[in-house]
């Protein structure tokens, strides 16, 4: 990938980004945009695993668990530990990191679709956890309220600007981390084991050791994404983990198009803005209208409807990587290619992918 | 000990609804390689559409005498066919289409169909648990120390029948080569003239219908249903095929019970166990995927290369 | 003097099936070595025997001296053993250039964290490896074929960019699994062309095919396998008129040719 | 080409896509916003023509806990009403801004807090009412005290959401209390079920929850209470969420011989289910007893028969019983189609409380808009309040003074009263 030439166009966002708070003074538009920016940093994380390296994790929640009580267990009254949010941005990254590597040693051989299901397992395992060991973590009440970050001895308090200006800056190194592994070694790495794992192989690629940096690095994402999240809302309970989070971050991967940052962020911030403006502001429309409607009913079909609709009409989503969409276009079209795919379970296509015959 | 034995049966007749759900995720999975996520919440349906019959035969407790049998015969027929159908047009809007596609492109709108399902259901019947009517009477049997319902033994024994009717379905009928054949290698036996999309149809009819009779006998026995009951029970279901090895008929059936007594045990013998049975019900996946991921019975599939 | 590869009495089995059975030859460094034989006389599976892709049942390999058995697929090729495949496995939704640049992957110093922050060293690095590639593509004549998708490429063109992206990692050794199959004649001699240049680079070539005159005329020594035993060794002239080679393509179909 | 042109075309789109969010979401809001930012109220007021002081409204509206929320959200719109009939100082207009804390069906902390600082950040919301659960009330309190914004919970009963070392812990100021509840609070729940449970001579108890921040908390207080009272516990379990098969939990619980099974948590959570399974498993001679979590229709419907000759206690009054709540029952019925519940009455009393802090902090700001730690102040001073629940004031904690809890016993099907408690001290 040449990005160097694009540089510029990707830095203007997070030029133009950190005034929104100056234009509008709505807080509550602020911490919604800050909620989506935790939302894009979790999909940004996901897309390594998914979208770069071809694992699907189905429990990636999981991870922003670990990260979200790192920071409440160890900068809270709860043990009495008060490490300030910069450094437990990086503790906790690295906690989660750990936590990606002890998951993934014993799993990434497995099949694909199997992988899922033990991530999908992992990631029910971990909130019950939580919630089970109250004299750690307060069980069901979560814990709370947790440390406010500070900045030059100013708090953060409650106003949502600081924590919207953290989470921006968080995003646009995450892109700049994600851009740089795409175009590296790594990166090609990855890109190989989703093509074809055995030929990756024979290139003299560790396998095992690329897919565990997916699952760690993309734990890592998630783990920041936890921390910032929870020093926002000053609060962790177990239900905050559940599974359709995982699902719904892997909805915005799908519905953007995986493997493509910029996809990915479009599409984390499209269902945020559906999910926390359109349905609610649709439901207070039609409240107001003495219809009963409510259409934060129907979230989870949105989300249902997004992961089928575009599995069959755009796999390749709304922004696609040039290459997926080749992957998944031209895969499908291709009976030859059909035939071969038999044995390998990544989201790649299939070994020989459209080479052979 | 008599607690023993009690757990003993408390958690084969759990296992029974887990094995039946069971039987459907390892058939699909046998014939197209794909864990139909939606399952689990075609078992739901399943509880759901024979509510709907019961109301419509205006039952609402539990009914006597040779009306019994012909009560429960319409409304198993029924919601095992509707939920046959359900599935059948499952495969069809969501899955055939990516029969070719990147592995992991139909696990995901399997995902999506679940979600669809669960959220249909809870605008058909509303977000908080429906009471079903308990429909079939359950006089308590007892065995020395131990109390067994007539609903139990009838949760076991729709299971292991199930089960024996699959294999000889399977093993004995020509649909049932036609499966195996299919899910052998899709290729040759197109060649030999086996028609793949009726087949895989096929498979999810019968796949599907199992979980609708689940569906069923879990409301009687429970004397409740949820729209999102599905997501757990099919989580667990498919970690019992899992155990029992995927794709392996058998094994769904053990390692449904498997679950069912796992579960019972873990909540009698760990200190506050009842809250840590999902922790160990799941690990128990992570670690049978681990070490056997071919599973107890082993693999019934050639691998394919 | 040591050989660069050496199959100590080798067996592998399938479950009851041989595959290969009491095989032993050596391949001195600098040669071009060929093995031929029927179809399923387990060519192949000697390929993915030498590349770890199998362990052997019984046996030893060696190379340079030193046992290779029992080591991971991505540690053998970074000893310096590379290859090509029956059906070319490329990496068919990436360019030809990045295809060559992550068959460099085992030469490659760059960490995680250089590829995470891209570091002054990995910038440099990914400029030599790009260098590196080209030049390589250019050599097997897919120059302008830099940026097309693997896929996208003719056949001939697949086989070579396969040879390309094998040689990026500067083995030692070169496996090519019928290089040959489904070219036309002027594609196979410029594959002959190619075939010496490498040799005459330093790289020792291995090359299973079912090409005789291709074979007869590059390689210098040839092994026969037939139901996973060696019937047959030696120079292409011996080999040729060997009874037993002869008796073992002739009870079966003649070798295209 | 590459990434080069999709990227310009993403973050084109992005920075369109945040602007118009800006711009649009500045305009949907404008009317209030214009209203509400405190300098064009403090212009507007003399010129009050009906100006709206805004009262936050937090309930899980929607899915199963809306049958919760809507009762409650109910009784605080009719006190506004009534207020808003009666005429209000000034000239104001009282306006329900009321939102939703459930997501998928269930009351969600997160957006409980997120709905708080909606309140928190519209200068126009004088004070709140809510939230109905207390895991949500725990991710609110500190919000509104940083804010200063006066909140009466009508129904989170958890004690520690006021009382004990964790209370005051983390709040930007301890000293000045903004969150009050006139529920009473489960310590005295469980405390009251306990004293019960001893009067209807039960030496051995069992106890279960649901996990969750109010049935736990239930839980534990009653265990913690049955055992001083010289009871035993023979156990403490609990549940996991959506979980439906009892009978291995309850086949242990047989073989320990309770004389009662105490239930912390909803009918939802599997207080119904528990209940129905101990008849399957030979255990429907002892008592099952609960919490208001399982004062419900859900109960009744889905343990069916079974759930009769259970017990359960109510953190409020029983209206039928109060004849100051006569009015309120009837002008609930003649505005509202859904039945009332068992804190409609407590929320209208919560928004009563408000109204009278806001309209004194109202006359003694010489008819202008008052701040919200005016408002806070008036509230916290609350006393002798006469409301349909009876009359009522706050502790130093912000709990209510006037502590009352019914017992009820369900026969054929039906609650029905048993007994009162007031435990004021």
């Amino acid at each position: 990938m040449k990005f160097g030439r694009e540089r510029p166009f990707a830095v203007l966002p997070f030029l133009v980004l950190p005034l929104v708070p100056l234009l509008d003074r709505n807080n509550s538009h602020i911490d919604f945009l800050t909620n989506a920016g935790a939302f894009i940093l979790l999909a940004l994380g996901l897309n390594i695993v998914v979208g770069f390296a071809g694992l699907l994790d189905l429990g990636y929640a999981a991870f922003f668990a670990i990260g979200s009580y790192s920071y409440a267990m160890l900068a809270s009254q709860q043990f009495g530990i008060h490490i300030p949010f910069w450094v437990m941005l990086f503790v906790a990254s690295v906690i989660a990191a750990i936590f990606g590597i002890l998951l993934g040693a014993p799993t990434l051989r497995l099949r694909g679709d199997y992988l899922a299901i033990v991530t999908l397992g992992f990631g029910e395992i971990v909130p019950q956890t939580f919630l089970n060991l109250t004299q750690y973590t307060n069980g069901p009440n979560g814990i709370s309220p947790l440390d406010s970050p500070s900045l030059f001895g100013h708090s953060f308090g409650f106003s949502a600007t600081p924590y919207y200006e953290v989470m921006l800056a968080l995003i646009a190194l995450a892109v700049l981390l994600a851009t740089n592994l795409q175009s590296s070694r790594l990166g090609r790495a990855w890109m190989a084991i989703r093509e074809d794992e055995l030929a990756a192989r024979h290139m003299g690629i560790n396998t095992t050791t690329a897919k565990l940096a997916a699952f760690a690095l993309g734990a890592s994402f998630s783990g920041l994404a936890g921390v910032a999240y929870a020093a926002k809302l000053s609060l962790v309970s177990p239900d905050q983990f559940q599974f359709n989070v995982s699902v719904l971050v892997l909805s915005m991967l799908v519905l953007g198009g995986m493997g493509n940052i910029w996809g990915v962020i479009v599409g984390s911030f499209t269902l945020s803005f559906i999910n926390g403006f359109l349905l609610p502001q649709s439901t207070n429309l039609a409240h107001s209208m003495h219809l009963n409607l409510d259409f934060t009913n129907y979230r989870f079909m949105l989300y249902g409807v997004i992961l089928v609709a575009m599995m069959l009409f755009r796999p390749e989503g709304l922004i696609p990587s040039k290459q997926r969409r080749a992957e998944f276009r031209e895969a499908k079209l291709d009976p030859a290619l059909a035939a071969e795919e038999q044995g390998e379970y990544t989201l790649g296509p299939g070994p020989g992918a459209g080479t052979g015959g | 000990m008599d607690v023993f034995l009690q757990q003993l049966v408390n958690g084969l007749s759990l296992g029974g609804i887990y094995a039946l759900i069971a039987l459907g995720y390892t058939m699909v999975y046998g014939i197209i390689e794909l864990i139909n996520f939606a399952h689990g919440d075609v078992y739901t349906l399943g509880s759901f559409f024979a509510l709907a019959v019961l109301t419509g035969l205006g039952v609402s407790g539990e009914v006597h005498g040779p009306a019994l049998i012909g009560v429960v015969l319409v409304t198993v027929l029924a919601a095992m066919l509707c939920c046959g159908l359900t599935g059948v047009l499952i495969e069809r809007l969501a899955y055939r289409r990516l029969r070719n596609a990147p592995r992991l492109a139909p696990l995901i709108t399997a995902i999506g169909m679940s979600f669809i399902l669960e959220n249909v259901m809870q605008l058909w019947r509303g977000p908080s648990p429906v009471s079903f009517p308990s429909v079939i009477p359950n006089p308590i049997v007892h065995l020395g120390p131990i109390d067994i319902g007539a609903k139990q033994i009838l949760v076991i024994v729709t299971a292991v029948v199930m089960m024996f009717a699959l294999q000889l379905f399977i093993y004995r009928t020509r649909l049932g080569k036609a499966m195996r054949a299919t899910a052998q290698d899709r290729d040759a036996a197109q060649l030999m003239g086996i028609d793949i999309n009726t087949t895989i149809a096929l498979t999810f009819l019968i796949g599907s219908a199992l979980a609708g009779a689940a569906g069923f006998i879990s409301g009687v026995y429970y004397g409740t249903t949820w729209f999102f009951n599905g997501f757990e029970a099919g989580l667990k279901a498919f970690t019992a095929a899992v155990l029992g090895g995927i794709g392996n008929i058998a094994g769904a059936m053990l390692g449904g019970f498997l679950i069912g007594l796992i579960e019972a045990m873990a909540t009698q013998y760990i200190p506050q166990g009842a809250q840590w049975t999902n922790v160990v019900v799941f690990s128990v996946l992570v670690l049978v995927l681990i070490f056997r991921p071919s599973g107890l019975l082993g693999e019934s599939l050639p691998e394919k290369v | 003097m040591t050989p660069l590869l050496r199959l100590t009495d080798v067996r592998k089995t399938f479950g009851g099936l041989v595959a290969v059975n009491a095989l032993s030859f050596e391949i001195e460094a600098g040669a071009i070595v060929a093995m031929i034989g029927p179809n399923g006389a387990g060519k192949s599976t000697v390929f993915n025997l030498i590349t770890g892709v199998y362990e052997p049942t019984s046996g030893a390999i060696d190379l340079d001296g030193r046992t290779i058995c029992g080591l991971k697929t991505h540690a053998i090729a970074g000893l310096g053993i590379a290859r090509t495949f029956q059906n070319i496995r490329l990496f068919a939704f990436m360019s030809a250039l990045d295809n060559v640049m992550t068959g460099r992957h085992s030469r490659m110093r760059a960490s995680l964290f250089d590829s995470l922050l891209h570091t002054p060293a990995q910038r440099g690095e990914e400029k030599r490896v790009r260098e590196r590639a080209r030049e390589l593509l250019r050599f097997c004549g897919l120059e302008r074929e830099a940026d097309d998708y693997a896929r996208n490429l003719s056949y001939g063109h697949q086989r070579r960019l396969e040879i390309a992206r094998a040689l990026a990692s500067e083995p030692k050794l070169l496996l090519l699994d019928e290089p040959a199959a489904g070219m036309n004649p002027r594609e196979k001699s410029d594959l002959i062309e190619l075939i010496r240049r490498i040799r005459d680079s330093g790289v020792t070539v291995f090359l299973i095919e079912h090409d005789m005159h291709l074979v007869m005329n590059v390689s210098e020594r040839i092994t026969v396998l037939d139901h996973g035993e060696k019937i047959a060794e030696g120079l292409p002239e011996a080999v040729r008129n060997d009874e037993r080679v002869i008796e073992a393509y002739l009870g079966r179909e003649t070798p295209a040719g | 080409m590459r990434l080069g042109n999709a990227a310009v075309r993403v973050l084109a789109g992005l920075s369109i896509g945040v602007l118009a969010v800006g711009c649009s979401s500045s305009s949907t809001t404008s009317q209030s916003s214009s209203a509400s930012s405190p300098a064009a109220a403090g212009d507007n007021s003399n010129a009050s023509g009906g100006t709206p002081i805004k009262i936050g409204i937090e309930f899980p509206l929607s899915g199963g806990d809306a049958s919760n929320g809507i009762p409650s959200d109910n009784g605080a719109k009719l006190a506004i009403q009534e207020a808003n009939k009666a005429g209000v100082p000034g000239g104001f207009t009282f306006v329900a801004d009321d939102l939703d804390d459930a997501v998928q069906g269930t009351h969600d902390p997160a957006q409980g807090a997120q709905n708080t600082k909606t309140f928190i950040s519209d200068s126009a919301v004088l004070a709140m009412i809510g939230p109905f659960n207390s895991n949500v009330a725990k991710a609110e309190i500190p919000l509104t005290n940083d804010a200063g914004l006066a909140q009466i919970s009508p129904a989170a009963t958890n004690p520690g959401l006021t009382k004990g070392p964790d209370a005051k812990k983390g709040l930007t100021h301890p000293d000045v209390i903004a969150f009050f509840r006139v529920c009473t609070t489960d310590d005295k729940q469980g405390a009251a079920g306990a004293t019960f449970a001893k009067e209807l001579g039960k030496k051995k108890a069992f106890v279960v929850d649901d996990n969750e921040t109010y049935g736990k908390g239930l839980a534990d207080v009653f265990e913690e209470q049955f055992k001083a009272g010289g009871g035993t516990v023979l156990g403490h379990e609990h549940l996991n969420k959506g979980q439906g098969d009892f009978k291995a939990l309850l086949t242990k619980i047989k073989s320990q011989g309770p004389d009662l099974v105490f239930y912390g948590g909803t009918s939802v959570t599997g207080g119904a289910l528990l209940r129905k399974q101990m008849g399957d498993v030979g255990m429907s001679g002892v008592t099952f007893f609960g919490g208001d979590g399982i004062s419900d229709d859900n109960f009744l419907t889905t343990a069916g028969s079974s759930a009769n000759g259970s017990y359960y206690t109510l953190a409020a009054p029983e209206l039928s019983k109060l004849p100051s709540a006569a009015n309120f029952i009837k002008a609930y019925a003649a505005n509202f189609k859904d039945p009332i519940g068992p804190y409609s009455a407590n929320s209208y009393t919560a928004a009563k409380i408000e109204i009278a802090a806001i309209e004194a902090a109202i006359k003694a700001n010489g008819n202008k808009v008052p701040d919200r730690a005016a408002v806070l102040k008036n509230v916290a001073a609350t006393h002798g309040f006469a409301s349909p629940i009876g009359t009522v004031g706050f502790d130093a904690n912000g709990d209510t003074t006037a502590p009352i809890l019914s017992l009820y016993k369900i026969e054929n099907g039906k609650a029905v009263f048993v007994k009162q408690v007031n435990l004021s001290t």
